[in-house]
């Protein structure tokens, strides 16, 4: 039995992570960063195009294998599209929290309002990329921070009070497993 | 009276710089503590650096970074308009020479400590005294 | 001590007052400083060098040749830094310290047989350093993703330096900063993988030799050194031109030398000249 | 090409830096060639300058083309023309000396030893020959950094002092920089001469004046004079002796003239002479400082120690000998320059031998030292009787036109500090000598061993030939004395001295 | 007009936040509680008030204009990026260091 | 007269510099002394090859480098310089040969480090006779003192340590703290450091100055052992007795007074001393020295001790000589020179071989040694002589002279004390030849009956003796060459 | 140049200063100085001095802070003053 | 609109002088990290709006842009500090 539950969790453990570079991914990173560098320059000669080529040239072979795990596949168009998606919810929740913390912050009596407390849960999204999403929106999010999320995807989170961290996963892991795809 | 007064509105900058030159002095001469004394000396440089800053200023200009149309074509450019680069230009090169300052003298804190394992300079001074 | 230091500091503070009373007015336009030299250079550095940022300008052209010091300063401390904490060493070592992944337990391995090294089964047991780290993969993810856009920044600063703040210095270090994170938030090994020692170390003299070399090929062509005006030789656009484009192969040079130098120092302190594990 | 000396001057070490560098991570073999390749170089330019400066006069240099204030400018005239060649010739013997003891103490790190020798060079070339102010500090950040770096790098407590030394100098430099700065306000320029064209009309200006304290102090900081010296004994003793024996010949001379250009070519002569007339106050200080590094020397059980108290005496002579103000003053100053950076070139060289050999420079290793290291305490008879001011060493010389100045001013207690500083001294090597000379305590003296007796352990004569140049040189540069005067210092003394 | 208004309205409210974060950083109980206001409050008076300057400075609309609003959005977006990860790293490293949260009744810190 | 350009004074000079680097690479004794001799012999005949030239009253110049403005290494060689290197050098000859009888006699250690200083020291006293001005006689004079300081110290011992100490003491100690300022403030008077027969030093200076300068010197060149700086020589008798005989005899002390000599007749010139009365100052600080060292010596009983005190006083009859500033006082003090070092070196070299042949140091343990040594007492005794100035030796001669120049000087008070302090001479000598000759040696304590010397030790002192008394007969070159140098 | 805003920066800059000094912990002093140079970074940029400002912020943000803290990781965060 | 701006950047400096405070009193070097982020965070700000001060935002924004990238690396290393099990009291307490 025991055996059996160390052999589970043996399977659950996330593989190595490798640095492998592949040809879409050098692709895609050079188009967004020469898509960036025209943001970022504002000049649209051919001696600063030139220059913005060569500097995304540079940073996709120096880096592209950092923006991207693996070769680029559908997926990851869906997902990126999926994220943009979850953002503007994201940024009303943020709104809202953020208003319950200013509030708390004015408060004469804040010290009674608050109670801080750790809340432990276990997400159910897999990918790295959507955990880390979840849990820097959690963190942004004000009243909620994550404090450590270990590789069994256990979640601590500290709350300032109740209010702010009851409902968690809830709705947020939700959204953010549509955005990713593991619904 | 006024004089005094009008004196130290006029320079207020200038006093700034003179006090914190005083904080890193009296923080490398003073204190005890190794990596102290190298902030210290950081705030000293900053402080030299803030003196030249300030010389550049003039009342009434801008960033000299010369605005233009991007086809060359500009007007008489007057130098009331800009600020002074040249100390900018100075203190670009000190900023970089007070980095590289900085990074030679912590190698050096940390192979001090390597040696005595200790920051406190007197406590450093005893064990040299008494071996 | 304690009272030695206020002495000096009443004594210099006196002097620096004392001069400060016959200070220009701070911010007057009409101060000596506003008059005498930096006029011309913002009068005339569009015309003659084609770059608007006055400041740069001056640093890589007019007072070109007190830039390359700074690069060299830059250089030297480098030099510096690995020369009084590199402990020199025939081969790098290896993992030394492996971590079981599920119960968490830290294991010291020893080399094997003729220094062979032991590589523990990787799925099972990752590489960590003696002091152990959590695997913060919040941390490593977004600094990864951070990365490109850092380098990216970097470049766009150096090769911007003629239209807005910025050039070869600051794009250094924000170049080299990149790299820094790197070893930040993964470990130092990752980063070293990035970038090993030795070019670091080549980039940060390469850094000095190209601007040196610049200023040597313009003594070559027949002009003065760092006379950019030589290089319209060997570049389309005419001399004010190639004063342009000298400064940004120089700017280049300099961003080249800052880069490698930030890492390298940056990779001796951390390590202490070990360069196994760091901060 | 000679045309193109002062930029060639600065830029051969700087490009031989690179090939260094890259050599320490490909070829470690090629390091040292490749040194002395670039360090040679910029030694026959430095001469070929001296030649051209001779026989033609001042000669300038105008970086990137541009004209003087506005770039950064180079003039060489016959002050420079003469340290340079003294900077590139000590530079280059103690590189030689150099590669034996680098070998022995980090073989492995040789590529950046090299590196940072260079550019210390480098630094120490650009400072003597620059035309602007600013260009000036970067210079000296250069020299002071790898000087920070070369010092940590020794044994014991060298770390200690090389970080006194680096919060020294940088407290030092930011003085320097101060000073500039304040020319800059009231100027608007950082050109040297231009500097001194646009000062005369603002004399009564305080800036000017507490430009002129700080940046002397901050130079002064810089080379170790008396009341400001405090780092220096520490961090020259504890270096490994290859640095020491660069750093100390060379850094404080270095200050020495940037002192002397500040003066003569930044504030005017006329400035500081006649219009603050502090010349008298500063004669005082170098008496004291003369006074004080001899008895401090005095008290030193270390014979390296020793030398760098001697160098704070040395400090002493030449700085009260150009503010003595007058020809012979300035005429020994400088003859002192040349001198004291091959006199204690040719002791710290000595010094390395002996430390090479028997690891340490302590009174206690040095009993029979005579026997066993001939040659090396032959040298540092020469180079202490030079410090004593024996003729013909080159030492006298600079004594005499010191004590002329001193006489022709009026002078005596910079009179009586030189004489009082020169016995010192005797005692001083002579307490040396008779440790060395007499054997080990233990009565082996007497007829015990005979005369086929050779028990000679002397250092590798790649060590010893650089030595013994620099002892043959001593006595030559005195020989020469006159035509050094004659065709190149007399030139350089100011026309307001005259 | 309106959008100066809403230039204006945006600031104060960024403002608002800005205050609230700092007010937070110095009245919270300890350093966990602390991180709330002062991380995710500033977050969002940054996200505020950019948005209200890149919309002031849209304006004569030109292509520089343009590009330095979308640079101005640059800069949230890495602030979003880079903020709630220091946040995250600082409450890791002062679990790890052995700080304990403050319970409700403990002594002020 | 043209001064002669030639190249010999500096080959003079350096003959016995040239066989250092051989000394000090052979390894064989024979090798060494024969190189050490062949070095002697042509040194001398160098000087000697010069001498007609000179006694012709012309003067050769050789001038090796101009290291400051108005003032060369610079050698002259004019007559006095002649009669003091022609001592020097033939005196080195005979030296030699005793060097080699005493060091091996003595089985000394150390003996290559020994001939060498011993040559360096020989060409410092060369080049201080041929300097052509006060800088190069400076050079030379301070070359000496640093090259007799390893012979000094020969034995390497505590009491070596010591006197070494004070050698150097009174030795650099006075010519840096004196002679150099003096010197600087003589080259700020007049410009030059050029000898010149009237002196170059501008009679136009204050008195003051120049009487302070003229003490500067005379203290200052503390080799000539005046009173009160005398206390280094006795101390330097430590050394091995062939050093002492040359260098405390003939070359170091005699530098002393022949550069005592040089400044008065040469930098301050004879007019100006008169004119300013400072002769007769200079003779009575000569006069002082003459008697204390005199009383001093009769209470010695190390017979080298009382040798040196002898030598402080004989060496103040030169400066008196010169101080008193008439030909014959001039010519008396020069020849002295001569004469007194023949006489001392014969004296010292039987104290070396007393000490040779019977381990005996103090005077006291010399009963009777006449008998023993009867060679030896008796060149002893004609040195005795010399040295009191008696005839028939060559002291006599100088003495004479002596005697002769207080007369016109009207020095009455300096003839006395010439006289009394030859009676004191004798007074201190004759006991020692008396307990030699007439007092039955102490039997008990001298089991084995004693010889000679070595024949390489008796020999080279009978021919100083036999020179002693030649130098009565024919003191004519000396004489010739005094009064050329006096006028 | 805008002075009110150069007033208030150079009093914080002044009160960073100290506290960097003053502090007990080598590591938060590391950090203010930090902070120090950040408020350096908005004084050169209110003077007008960008690339200077750029250059500080760069170096402030960047890099020496990280020496700093690794210098104190490597030795020790004690300190007597 | 140049008045508004102004008062606003002046509150803003206000707001990081209180920020410093934490920076300066925190009791531990954590709440001085959490310190010196906020006034990170409101320099970033500021130098936006000096920029519109200056009327050339597009010079200041590289800045503003520079500390928003590099600003989190300071506060990871200093809490890679505690990460590597240093305590937060290293010696003692202060």
């Amino acid at each position: 039995m025991e055996k059996d539950a160390a052999q589970q969790l043996k399977r659950d453990l996330p593989p190595q992570r490798e640095w492998k570079k592949s040809g879409s991914a050098y692709i895609a990173t050079f188009i967004i960063m020469m898509g960036v560098w025209c943001v970022l320059s504002g000049q649209f000669d051919l001696f600063h195009l030139g220059l913005g080529v060569l500097a995304s040239a540079l940073v996709s072979y120096y880096s592209a294998d950092l923006l991207f795990d693996g070769p680029m596949t559908g997926k990851t168009f869906r997902t990126t599209f999926g994220f943009l998606a979850y953002v503007p919810w994201l940024l009303y929740q943020i709104l809202l929290s953020a208003l319950h913390v200013l509030y708390l912050c004015f408060h004469p009596r804040m010290p009674e309002l608050i109670d801080p407390q750790i809340y432990r849960f276990r997400t159910r999204l897999k990918s790295d990329l959507a955990q880390v999403t979840f849990a820097n929106s959690i963190t942004l999010t004000p009243g909620t921070i994550t404090i450590y999320v270990n590789f069994h995807r256990d979640f601590n989170v500290h709350a300032i009070d109740p209010f702010s961290g009851e409902d968690l996963p809830g709705e947020m892991e939700r959204r953010i497993a549509r955005a990713f795809g593991e619904e | 009276m006024e004089d005094i007064l009008r004196l130290i509105i006029e320079k207020y900058n200038y006093w700034i710089y003179i006090t914190l030159m005083m904080i890193g002095l009296y923080a490398i001469i003073a204190k005890n503590n190794l990596v102290k004394k190298i902030v210290g000396m950081n705030i000293l440089q900053t402080a030299v650096i803030l003196f030249f800053v300030s010389i550049g200023v003039k009342r009434g200009a801008t960033v000299p970074i010369i605005e233009h149309a991007h086809d060359g074509a500009h007007h008489a450019i007057r130098a009331a308009e800009y600020i002074n680069p040249l100390p900018h230009v100075l203190m670009l090169t000190a900023i970089v020479v007070s980095v590289a300052t900085l990074g030679v003298a912590l190698v050096i804190a940390i192979k001090t400590y390597q040696r005595f394992l200790t920051l406190e300079e007197d406590e450093i001074l005893k064990q040299i005294r008494e071996p | 001590m304690k009272i030695l230091g206020l002495v000096i500091v009443a004594l210099v503070g006196s002097v620096l007052i004392y001069a400060t009373v016959d200070f220009p007015p701070f911010a007057d336009p009409e101060s000596p400083a506003s008059l005498h030299v930096s006029p011309r250079y913002i009068e005339k550095s569009l015309d003659e060098t084609a770059v608007p940022n006055v400041v740069t300008a001056v640093l890589a052209d007019y007072r070109s040749f007190d830039t390359m010091f700074e690069t060299t300063v830059i250089f030297a401390a480098g030099v510096a830094c690995f020369l009084l904490l590199r402990i020199p060493r025939r081969r790098p070592p290896g993992p030394r310290h492996f971590r079981h992944r599920l119960t968490g337990l830290t294991f010291r391995v020893k080399d094997g047989e003729n220094g062979k090294e032991i590589f523990l089964p990787l799925r099972e047991f990752e590489p960590v350093d003696s002091v152990w780290t959590p695997h913060d993969f919040i941390i490593e993810k977004v600094c990864r993703y951070m990365i490109p856009f850092i380098q990216l920044f970097g470049l766009y600063v150096i090769a911007h330096g003629h239209h807005s703040p910025g050039g070869g210095f600051q794009g250094g270090v924000i170049l080299g900063a990149a790299i820094i994170l790197l070893s930040v938030s993964h470990n130092l090994r990752t980063a070293l993988k990035r970038m090993r020692e030795k070019t670091g170390a080549l980039c940060s003299a390469l850094g000095v030799f190209i601007f040196a070399g610049t200023g040597a090929l313009c003594l070559a062509l027949g002009y003065n050194y760092l006379d950019y005006r030589a290089l319209a030789a060997l570049l389309p656009g005419g001399p004010i031109m190639a004063r342009s484009h000298g400064m940004l192969l120089v700017e280049i040079g300099v961003g080249v030398a800052v880069m490698g130098t930030m890492v390298w120092i940056f990779k001796n302190l951390a390590s202490l000249g070990r360069y196994d594990e760091g901060l | 090409m000679s045309e193109h000396y002062p930029a060639l001057l600065v830029i051969l070490p700087l490009l031989a830096s690179f090939f260094i560098s890259a050599a320490g991570w490909f070829r470690p073999v090629l390091c040292f060639p490749f040194t002395v390749a670039g360090l040679a170089g910029s030694l026959l330019v430095s001469l070929g300058l001296l030649g051209d400066v001779m026989s033609g006069g001042p000669v300038s240099y105008r970086f990137a083309g541009w004209d003087p204030p506005w770039g950064i400018y180079y003039r060489v005239d016959h002050l420079n023309a003469l340290v340079l060649a003294v900077v590139s010739v000590v530079g280059f013997i103690n590189l030689l000396a150099a590669r034996s003891s680098v070998e022995k103490e980090f073989p492995e790190k040789a590529g950046p030893f090299y590196t940072l020798y260079v550019l210390f060079m480098t630094g120490l070339l650009g400072m003597v020959v620059t035309g602007d102010a600013f260009n000036l500090y970067v210079l000296l950040e250069i020299a002071a950094i790898t000087g920070y770096a070369l010092i940590a790098l020794g044994k014991g407590r060298a770390p200690l002092s090389s970080l006194h030394y680096i919060f020294m100098g940088t407290i030092g430099a930011s003085f320097y920089l101060l000073g500039v700065g304040y020319l800059y306000i009231v100027t608007g320029s950082l050109n040297m001469e231009d500097i001194a064209r646009l000062l005369p009309p603002l004399y009564e200006s305080k800036v000017v004046t507490a430009a002129f304290v700080i940046l002397m102090v901050g130079v002064w900081l810089k080379m170790g004079f008396f009341p400001l010296h405090a780092w220096l004994p520490n961090a020259y003793t504890h270096a490994p002796s290859p640095v020491s024996s660069l750093v100390a010949p060379l850094m404080t001379k270095v200050m020495v003239y940037v002192m002397i250009r500040m003066v003569v070519t930044v504030f005017t002569l006329d400035f500081a002479f006649t219009f603050l007339g502090l010349n008298d106050a500063v004669v005082w200080l170098a008496v004291v400082a003369i006074v004080m590094g001899s008895l401090l020397a005095l008290s030193e059980k270390d014979v390296k120690r020793m030398l760098t108290y001697i160098v704070v005496a040395e400090v002493g002579y030449m700085v009260g000998g150009f503010w003595l103000g007058n020809s012979a003053g300035f005429t020994g100053a400088v003859l002192h320059i040349l001198n004291d950076a091959l006199m204690t070139l040719c002791l710290f060289l000595a010094v390395g031998n002996i430390v090479h050999v028997k690891g340490n420079s302590r009174m206690e290793s040095l009993p029979g030292l005579f026997r066993t290291m001939p040659w090396t305490m032959a040298a540092l008879v020469v180079g202490a009787l030079s410090i004593i001011g024996v003729p013909p060493t080159c030492g006298f010389f600079s004594k005499w036109y010191l004590l002329l100045g001193a006489l022709e001013a009026g002078h005596y207690g910079f009179l009586a500090a030189l004489l009082f500083s020169s016995l010192v001294s005797v005692v001083l090597f002579f307490r040396i000598f008779e440790v060395g000379y007499f054997e080990p305590l233990g009565g082996s003296h007497g007829s015990a061993h005979g005369d086929d007796e050779h028990v000679v352990r002397e250092a590798p004569l790649g060590m010893l030939v650089p030595l013994w140049i620099t002892a043959l040189g001593l006595i030559l540069v005195g020989l020469y004395t006159g035509e050094i005067v004659g065709r190149v210092i007399r030139h350089a003394v100011p026309a307001m001295m005259l | 007009m309106v959008i100066t208004l809403i230039v204006v309205v945006l600031l104060l409210v960024g403002l608002l936040f800005f205050t609230g974060g700092t007010v937070g950083l110095l009245r919270f109980p300890d350093f966990y509680s602390r991180l709330h206001p002062a991380g995710k409050l500033d977050g969002i008076g940054v996200l505020l008030v950019i948005l209200g300057l890149s919309l002031y400075q849209l304006f004569p609309l030109t292509v520089a204009s343009a590009v330095t609003g979308l640079k101005l959005m640059l800069i949230v977006v890495f602030v979003f990026l880079a903020s709630p990860t220091a946040t995250h790293a600082i409450t890791d490293a002062g679990l790890r260091a052995g700080m304990e949260p403050w319970k409700k009744g403990d002594p002020w810190r | 007269m043209e001064p002669l350009y030639s190249i010999m004074p500096l080959i003079a000079v350096l003959v016995s510099l040239g066989v250092v680097p051989i000394l000090m690479s052979s390894r064989s004794a024979n090798v060494r002394e024969a190189w050490t001799f062949g070095a002697a012999a042509l040194k001398f005949l160098i000087v000697l090859s010069m001498l007609p030239t000179v006694l012709e009253g012309r003067v050769l110049v050789c001038t090796i480098a101009e290291v400051l403005p108005g003032v060369a290494i610079r050698l002259r060689v004019d007559a006095l310089g002649m009669l003091f290197a022609l001592v020097a050098s033939s005196l080195w000859i005979i030296t030699s040969a005793y060097s080699i009888g005493y060091m091996r006699g003595l089985k000394e250690h150390g003996q290559t480090r020994y001939f060498c200083f011993f040559a360096l020291a020989l060409s410092a006293t060369i080049g201080a006779a041929f300097s052509a001005n006060l800088f190069t006689l400076y050079l030379f004079y301070e070359m000496l003192s640093f090259a007799t300081y390893p012979l000094v110290t020969h034995h390497q011992d505590a009491e070596a340590r010591r006197s070494g100490r004070k050698y150097l003491l009174y030795i650099v100690g006075t010519s840096i703290g004196l002679v150099l300022p003096a010197m600087v403030v003589a080259y700020y008077l007049s410009g030059t450091l050029e000898f010149s027969g009237h002196g170059f030093l501008p009679a136009s200076s204050s008195p003051i100055l120049l009487g302070v300068l003229l003490f500067m010197f005379l203290f200052g060149f503390a080799k000539a052992a005046i009173m009160p700086l005398h206390a280094w020589l006795p101390a330097a008798m430590v050394a091995p007795t062939p050093v002492s005989a040359l260098l405390h005899a003939v070359a170091v002390v005699k530098v002393g007074v022949f550069c005592i000599l040089r400044v008065l007749t040469e930098v301050f010139g004879v007019e100006l001393l008169a004119s300013l009365n400072l002769g007769t100052a200079v003779a009575y600080v000569a006069a002082f020295t003459i008697i204390v060292a005199s009383l001093i010596a009769l209470t010695q009983d190390e017979l080298k001790r009382l040798l040196a005190f002898s030598t402080i006083g004989q060496l103040s009859y030169i400066v008196l000589g010169v101080a008193l500033l008439t030909p014959k006082g001039i010519t008396g003090g020069m020849v002295h020179i001569a004469m007194h070092a023949f006489g001392k070196i014969t004296l010292f070299f039987c104290a070396g071989a007393i000490f040779v042949a019977t381990g005996k140091k103090y005077i006291s343990q010399m009963a009777g040694i006449g008998k023993q040594m009867p060679l030896t007492m008796a060149a002893f005794f004609i040195g005795v002589l010399s040295v009191i100035g008696l005839p028939p030796t060559g002291g006599f001669v100088s003495k004479w002279y002596l005697v002769l120049g207080t007369l016109p000087a009207d020095q009455w008070s300096m003839l006395i004390v010439i006289l009394t302090s030859s009676l004191l001479n004798a007074a201190y000598f004759f006991p020692i030849l008396y307990r030699a000759f007439f007092r039955q040696e102490d039997q008990s304590r001298n089991d084995v009956a004693v010889g000679e010397a070595p024949l390489w030790c008796l020999v080279p002192l009978m021919i100083t003796a036999v020179g002693c008394i030649l130098l009565f007969f024919y003191p004519f070159i000396f004489l010739r060459l005094a009064e050329l140098a006096g006028s | 140049m805008i002075w009110q805003l150069d007033l208030l920066i150079l009093t914080l800059v002044v009160i960073c200063g100290i506290g960097a000094i003053m502090v007990r912990d080598l590591l938060g002093a590391a950090i203010l100085f930090g902070a120090y140079s950040f408020m350096m970074c908005l004084l050169w940029a209110i003077m007008g001095a960008v690339d200077v400002a750029f250059t500080e912020a760069s170096v402030g943000a960047g890099v020496s802070t990280v020496f700093f803290v690794s210098a104190v990781y490597h030795t020790t965060r004690r300190t007597k003053d | 609109m140049d008045d508004f701006f102004l008062g606003y950047a002046l509150f803003i400096g206000g707001l990081m002088a209180l920020s410093l405070y934490r920076c300066i009193y925190g009791p531990t070097v954590l709440d001085r990290i959490v310190g010196v982020n906020a006034i990170g965070t409101k320099t970033t700000v500021l130098l936006i709006l000096i920029g519109l001060l200056y009327h050339r935002v597009d010079m200041f924004i590289d800045i503003a842009l520079a500390y928003a990238l590099l600003n989190f690396l300071a506060v990871l290393a200093s809490a890679r500090y505690f990460q590597k099990r240093k305590g937060l009291y290293y010696e003692k307490p202060y």
